[in-house]
């Protein structure tokens, strides 16, 4: 009983964040005509399957203290990357997956192993990385190359019926794989907990001897490999490889990851924070859309402000938990004299 | 069991840092089935040696030698592998993760592929239950005081199937009943045919658990001998390289000191607590401290003292109850308005809540001086330089210089650190949580030293200690602690370890 | 060798070895790029353009090098350099004549005023709401520019007022007026921070905030003011792109000047796990990432794979950092002075 | 007639041509009271432009207008909005050949040719200034758009049809400046140090060349004379910069295009077919005309 409330407290954070979701949802129902529907709720999935990747990839960063900026950048080059051997070189889908998340994991270990290897900052190799993925979209084509593979335009057009008339789309099967699939890694694997003993404290993971160099080379491994099956899952929603993709998503990926509860510290947080925090991020941009009558401008500053209002809410509940919390805590130690 | 052939040598190690030469051919040798303890003060090398065995520094010349091949770990991990687990001197483990995780980490059970917690956590409990530790293992560490964090990182190494064992200062913030507790389950394993090497300040547990003894001074290999064969004193001397009773340390000084606050008592109280608690952290309780008096907290583990500390500086809120410093009412909400009051903290957490690694040992010593001038009286480099030096010769702080970074610093001398740091400010009252912790016999008696010429000066102190006997030393009076509240206070006569022991015992 | 290991030790050291580095290579490859001339009074030449460009990364990157050393960030820099050049812009007046609608130093006074509120509202978010500092200033980052376009109403304004001229385009005894701008702010800087404690303050603080609280300092004031300052930096790098090109787009100003200014600070030394600062160390980190950005242009490098170039320069910048690097090259060719 | 609920989707507000465009539209509608306009900015982001389209299908909208970030990409959703039986109309810029049977019309103006225009002008000036003999080389700088976006992709092909009739012209840098003024100016500061005897400079938005003037000034040259500038969009910088002698041309790309989608969703609802595409009137301004523009200009 005990263990289950204690696992319960820990994952406090996340549940707010699905309760503010919850009322963010209830509010844009209440607003707008057509915004309850089975199918907008789907929809969140269907037009965010991709950033819930990347978000799954970039919180094993983020929980092992670290950061990757490039992820935005290696989309778009998987995406002008599977476009043109798709289209240009007329290669086999089946060929053309693989070969394109080999690519993503090979960008992401290079990065990681220079981060390890020479004990540099994540942020700027990262960036690097950035500027390196996408140039390489330029050096791959300048132009859009269309995809008219029939494979690809089976997986962007299928349509597979849940609720009734209500669909998804395989993307959003993929993003669920992905998302049991982290959370199985974090919670159940030994790479999963390096990443968080990492990120409590790296010198002590040394000490303790735990394989830190290996686990965060393979951290940024792991998030090309999402970015780069990010990047397929982005041709199945554009049928298209374009350089500019993804420009500042690496920016959405971290807001997400940190809006769903894991702190940029290390150490702290989950997969399933981000599932929540991609829902929040796509219901501010539907709640925008239905609203309707913003200029360009104020939708800045009214995305601006409903991540303020959603953040300010979080720390309010936050800090209240803290202060319920302390009681327990403060007597656990507490035990008899011998 | 010294003809048989030794399990770990090390033959003429060496090791220098820039500016220090932390180890100078050093032998070392450990057998298996045997407690083998270093002894040296602070920054003779002990840790140094430690981590050259475990990969952590490579040496720069000697050999290490493993059931007499020579090895070469280059990390934790490449020692573990070789059956070398170690318990490292700051406590080094993951606050964010559980306690049976920190214990298992690594080496998780698995079921099917995928970690098995429910074993874990059964398993974590039972390891603590060796040690006599009954906590909550799937709360996180960070819940849990430094205490219970040395007992996880103890039972994280026993855990496993080792060869060597190697425990840096494990007992430094436990009490005696821990202590005791600890040396039945090493006493178990040397049983069992373990090889295990023990590095403490207290003499009287070198003599109670330890076989044979090293010993280590500025680096230099001073000798190896059997415990039973190597007097107190002449341990002393030879770690110290001098006489104890150079030391001006002295009993006779002590009583003139309690009874000169006893005196004085009608002189002026220089904090008053009337009813201060906060609920679900300590009780209410009341204090008067008055001008020269150490004030001893005594109590066991988790029985509230840290936490008391705490609401005095004004790190925890209190829900109730006023603060008087020399008789006026101080609300004291934040560290910031206890230290402008006067008030000085030395954290018993010195890695987390008071050292900064990357700054210099001047910058670390001079710190809450400055913050209590305001940032724009800035000291002088001049003046700092001499404040620090000052500082570092009178705590014997050993570094080659004041502008070393304090991570350099070995345990100890970090202590002392934390101590300068607060003796700069010029403190009406001090607040001292373990300030003795891995601290070595000569150090500790200058230190205490320290606190008593203080307090003789109008300073008011207050004394957290998990040794008795320390405590009663030092306190012109005590106050007991149990379970999260004050439940006495022990005057004159009545300040005995067994006064205090029945006092825990018996009340409440 | 001790110079050698004395001089090697200075933290400015391998930033200047890099920056070097890339001149050294213009020197050979980019024809006439150390050219100067005198035209019109003034200095004129490509090392002058690198000087007067980097100005508005200069003045973020001193900002910046304070808010990353108490272990913070600050992404809304670029956003508070749009608001800072619409608000001067609105208030000055696009009039054809050159006729300023309000006198110009009431027009970047408050620009100014505007930039330092706006970075007192990240400085908030941080140390008293204790949100995370880059989602606390990816808000203002987001908002920012909506503010921007809507202070310029989303319009490009010209301005046609030639004594504003001075702050990005002028010249005074032959140099950059703005490289002056930078060496008050920068000396001020570094005297309000090492010829007073507020120096030491801000690295406790972002080395071991909790032992910081411990020792009496005031974490959270520190922290709200060097955001703060960081606003008040942007605004003055507002006026300066302002200036620069006499005109406020509220949609491009100082669009992506974030990563480059916190690049500048990180090749410059001061890591972003907070801590040790070096101001002078950002300068030269800001002149090698506009050194860089000028090279390109001066020797011709296509734009399709200028990206590639700029992500292989860093690269090699930061593996030149690295101690580690270093003691692994100099393994590799048997001299063991170049490490340290 | 009965009250429509109109979509529209914008890719962003990157540029002020662009803001111009989305207020054009806004008034337009806002003008008539049988129709509600639901407006969304993509950002620049193709992949928020496919969830705002999703969101006006969720709503139920009567009608969505777009302008399409890039031409490819927008297949399924499109395919989507047929099914649920709302009429698309393009504005500005087009999808891709394979996906035009999803949407009823184009308006707006093509980029393509109005690079030609601007190759084209040139070859008329230098004619009438005598300045091209054919055989000396002219020494032309471009300032390109965002690499890899449509305008500086096809402003770009645009010019180069047009120098291609020319054998003595000849491109000596080519750099992006990403549509700003800013980074116009600084390149063209670099482009000046190599190559001083440039003699025109082709910027594929006036921004860009508004910024280069300045860099000319600087180097103690006289844009328009020494230089010939051209620039495209026609924004009011840009004219007051002709009648100041400072650029030479601007091809216009006009934005006001919400008349004309007010007109084309009226219809629709009218029942009447609309053409398959919808030109925009577009001109070129010079300093033969462009005082006389200059007034009436809104953006
Ligand atoms: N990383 C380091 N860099 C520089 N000097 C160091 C470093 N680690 C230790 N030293 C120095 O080496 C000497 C030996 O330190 P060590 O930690 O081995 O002492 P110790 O015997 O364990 O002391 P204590 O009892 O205080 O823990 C000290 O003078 C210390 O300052
Ligand atoms: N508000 C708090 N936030 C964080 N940690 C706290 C807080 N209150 C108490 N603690 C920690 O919980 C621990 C429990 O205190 P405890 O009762 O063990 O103090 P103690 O009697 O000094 O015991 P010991 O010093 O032997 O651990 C303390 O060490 C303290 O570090
Ligand atoms: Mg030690
Ligand atoms: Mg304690």
């Amino acid at each position: 009983m005990k263990a289950r409330f204690s696992i319960n407290s820990r994952n406090l954070p996340t549940l707010f964040t699905l309760g503010l979701f919850v009322i963010m949802f209830a509010v844009g129902s209440l607003s707008f005509p057509g915004f309850l529907s089975p199918q907008n709720f789907l929809n969140l999935f269907i037009d965010n399957s991709y950033l819930l990747i990347l978000g799954v990839g970039m919180t094993f960063v983020i929980i092992s203290g670290g950061i990757d900026l490039s992820v935005g950048s290696v989309l778009a080059f998987s995406t002008m990357l599977s476009s043109s051997l798709l289209e240009k070189s007329h290669w086999d889908p089946l060929l053309v997956i693989p070969v394109v998340l080999l690519a993503g994991v090979a960008l992401g270990l290079f990065m990681g192993y220079i981060i390890q290897a020479f004990d540099l900052p994540p942020f700027i190799i990262t960036l690097a990385g950035l500027y390196l993925a996408r140039g390489l979209c330029y050096v791959v084509s300048i132009d859009t190359i269309g995809i008219s593979n029939q494979f690809w335009q089976d997986a962007a057009h299928a349509q597979w019926n849940v609720i009734g008339q209500n669909f998804i789309s395989p993307s959003v099967v993929i993003g669920a794989v992905v998302v049991i699939a982290g959370v199985f890694i974090s919670r159940s694997t030994k790479f999963g907990r390096t990443v968080y003993a990492i990120g409590g404290n790296e010198q002590s993971a040394i000490l303790m001897g735990l394989p830190v160099a290996r686990t965060k080379v393979m951290i940024y491994g792991l998030s090309g490999f999402c970015s780069a099956l990010a990047g397929i899952v982005f041709t199945f929603y554009t049928l298209s490889g374009y350089a500019l993709n993804g420009k500042g998503m690496e920016m959405d990926a971290i807001a997400t990851v940190v809006i769903g509860g894991t702190l940029l510290t290390g150490g702290v947080g989950g997969v399933f924070g981000t599932v929540f925090g991609v829902l929040v991020y796509g219901t501010i941009q539907i709640l925008i859309v239905f609203q309707g009558t913003l200029n360009s401008w104020w939708t800045r500053i009214a995305i601006g402000f409903l991540v303020f209002l959603f953040c300010l809410l979080q720390r309010v509940f936050e800090s209240r938990k803290v202060g319920k919390a302390k009681k327990p805590e403060a007597k656990v130690p507490a035990k008899s004299p011998s | 069991m010294s003809d048989k052939a030794p399990i770990v040598e090390m033959r003429k190690i060496s090791k220098t840092f820039p500016g220090v030469r932390a180890l100078s051919d050093v032998d070392f040798r450990l057998y298996m089935g045997e407690v083998h303890a270093i002894m040296g003060q602070n920054g003779a090398g002990k840790s140094t040696l430690v981590k050259v065995l475990t990969g952590v520094y490579k040496q720069d010349s000697g050999e290490v030698l493993l059931e007499g091949k020579p090895i070469k770990p280059d990390s934790p991990l490449a020692a573990q592998k070789l059956g070398i687990n170690t318990v490292y001197q700051e406590v080094n483990l993951c606050l964010n993760l559980s306690v049976a995780e920190n214990i298992f980490i690594g080496k998780e059970p698995m079921k099917l592929g995928r970690i098995d917690w429910k074993t874990m956590n059964r398993k974590a409990a039972e390891v603590l239950a060796r040690l006599n530790i009954t906590v909550d293992v799937t709360r996180t560490l960070s819940s849990y005081s430094i205490a219970v964090q040395q007992m996880v990182a103890i039972a994280r190494v026993l855990d496993s199937s080792a060869k060597v064992l190697i425990l840096d200062e494990p007992t430094s913030s436990l009490d005696d009943s821990e202590v005791e507790q600890l040396f039945k389950v090493i006493r178990k394993l040397r049983d069992e045919g373990l090889a295990i090497l023990f590095i403490t300040h207290f003499l009287d547990q070198t003599y109670q658990i330890s076989d044979r003894i090293t010993i280590l001074k500025n680096g230099d290999f001073v000798g190896e001998y059997k415990t039973d064969q190597l007097p107190r004193i002449e341990l002393i001397t030879k770690m110290l390289g001098k006489e104890l009773s150079e030391f001006s340390y002295s009993t006779n000084n002590e009583d003139k000191a309690k009874a000169s606050a006893k005196a004085r008592k009608d002189i002026s109280a220089v904090l008053q607590v009337k009813n201060l608690g906060l609920e679900g952290s300590i009780e209410p309780f009341d204090l008067d401290l008055y001008q020269g008096d150490v004030l001893g907290l005594a109590g066991l583990l988790g029985s509230g003292r840290t936490e008391t500390a705490r609401l005095l500086f004004g790190i925890d809120s209190a829900d109730q109850g006023d603060i008087f410093i020399k008789g006026k009412k101080s609300s004291i909400s934040s560290p910031r308005h206890a230290m402008m009051a006067g008030i000085g903290f030395c954290s018993e957490d010195r890695k987390n809540e008071g050292i900064f690694a990357e700054l210099s040992i001047r910058e670390n010593i001079i710190l809450a001086l400055q913050a209590r001038r305001g940032v724009l009286k800035y000291i002088s480099m001049k003046k700092q330089l001499e404040i620090a030096e000052d500082l570092i010769k009178s705590l014997g702080i050993k570094t080659p210089s004041a502008a070393s970074e304090a991570k350099q610093l070995s345990g100890g001398n970090q202590q002392k650190v934390m101590l300068a740091r607060w003796l700069a400010t010029n403190p009406i009252v001090l607040i001292l949580d373990e300030p003795t912790r891995g601290i070595d016999v000569g150090a500790k008696l200058e230190i205490m030293e320290q606190i008593l010429n203080l307090s003789r000066e109008g300073l008011g102190v207050i004394f957290i200690s998990s040794e008795f006997e320390e405590v009663l030393r030092c306190s012109t009076k005590i106050s007991v602690l149990k379970d999260k509240a004050m439940i006495a206070e022990l005057n004159g006569e009545e300040m005995t370890e067994s006064g205090i022991m029945r006092t825990i015992a018996g009340g409440r | 060798m001790a110079w050698w290991k004395y001089v090697s030790s200075r933290k400015i050291f391998w930033p200047l070895v890099a920056l070097a580095v890339l001149m050294a290579f213009n020197l050979f490859f980019t024809p006439k790029f150390f050219r100067i001339e005198v035209k019109e009074g003034h200095l004129y030449g490509n090392v002058i353009d690198i000087i007067k460009n980097s100005a508005p990364i200069m003045l973020l990157a001193i900002g910046l090098t304070l808010v990353i050393a108490t272990k913070g960030i600050d992404i809304s820099v670029g956003s508070i350099v749009a608001i800072s050049a619409g608000v001067v812009a609105m208030l000055l007046g696009g009039d054809l004549l050159g006729v300023p609608k309000y006198p110009i130093w009431i027009a970047m006074g408050t620009a100014i005023l505007v930039s330092v509120l706006a970075g007192m509202w990240n400085g908030m978010l941080v140390s008293r709401i204790g949100m995370q500092p880059i989602i606390a200033t990816l808000i203002l980052s987001v908002a920012g520019r909506g503010i921007a376009m809507v202070t310029t109403n989303a319009l490009i304004v010209w301005l046609y007022i030639k004594p504003f001229r001075i702050y990005g385009q002028g010249y005074l005894l032959g140099l950059p007026f703005s490289l002056y701008i930078i060496a008050v702010l920068l000396i001020l800087t570094a005297l309000v921070t090492r010829r007073t404690a507020l120096g030491l303050f801000i690295e406790a603080v972002g080395i071991n905030p909790t032992a910081a609280r411990f020792a009496g300092i005031n974490a959270k004031n520190i922290i709200f003011g060097v955001y703060a300052f960081s606003g008040f930096c942007a605004g003055i790098s507002g006026l300066i792109v302002c200036s620069t090109v006499m005109s406020a787009d509220g949609n491009n100003a100082g669009a992506g000047y974030e990563l480059s200014a916190i690049l500048a600070v990180v090749l410059g030394g001061t890591s972003l796990n907070g801590g040790k600062f070096y101001l002078l160390g950002s300068m030269v980190g800001a002149l090698i990432v506009q050194t860089l950005t000028t090279t390109i242009y001066a020797f011709g490098v296509p734009p399709e794979i200028a990206q590639v170039v700029i992500a292989l320069v860093v690269l090699v910048i930061s593996l030149l950092q690295s101690g580690k690097f270093r003691t692994m090259i100099a393994g590799f060719f048997g001299k063991r002075e170049l490490a340290i | 007639p009965k009250q429509w609920v109109v979509g529209f989707s914008q890719i962003g507000s990157e540029s002020e041509w662009r803001t111009a465009d989305t207020k054009s539209v806004q008034d337009a509608f806002a003008g008539d009271p049988t129709f509600v306009l639901i407006y969304s900015d993509a950002q620049q982001k193709q992949e928020n432009q496919i969830k705002a389209l999703r969101t006006f299908i969720a709503r139920k909208v009567d009608c969505i207008v777009f302008t399409a970030l890039v031409e490819t990409g927008y297949g399924p959703v499109l395919q989507e909005a047929k099914k649920a039986k709302i009429p698309v109309i393009m504005i500005d810029r087009d999808v891709q050949e394979a996906d035009r049977a999803l949407r009823l019309t184009i308006m707006g103006s093509d980029f393509v040719k109005e690079g030609e225009k601007a190759g084209t002008w040139l070859a008329d000036y230098l004619k009438k200034q005598s300045m091209d003999d054919g055989k000396t080389p002219i020494d032309i700088v471009e300032l390109q758009g965002t690499t890899g976006s449509a305008p500086a992709i096809d402003r770009k092909t645009g010019f180069a049809n047009i120098m291609k009739q020319h054998a003595n012209w000849q491109l000596t840098r080519s750099q992006t400046g990403n549509f700003t003024t800013s980074e116009g100016k600084a390149v063209m500061e670099a482009f000046l140090k190599a190559d001083p005897k440039i003699q025109v400079l082709y910027a594929h938005n006036d921004g860009m060349a508004l910024g280069a003037i300045q860099a000319i000034k600087e180097a103690g040259l006289q844009p328009g004379k020494d230089i010939i500038v051209i620039g495209v969009d026609g924004v009011k910088g840009a004219f007051q910069a002709i009648v100041a002698g400072e650029q030479n041309v601007t091809v216009e790309c006009s934005p006001l295009l919400g008349p004309q989608a007010v007109q084309a969703v009226s219809d629709l609802r009218d029942g009447k077919k609309l053409p398959g595409r919808i030109w925009t009137i577009e001109g070129i301004f010079d300093a033969s005309n462009a005082a006389a523009a200059l007034p009436t200009r809104q953006y």
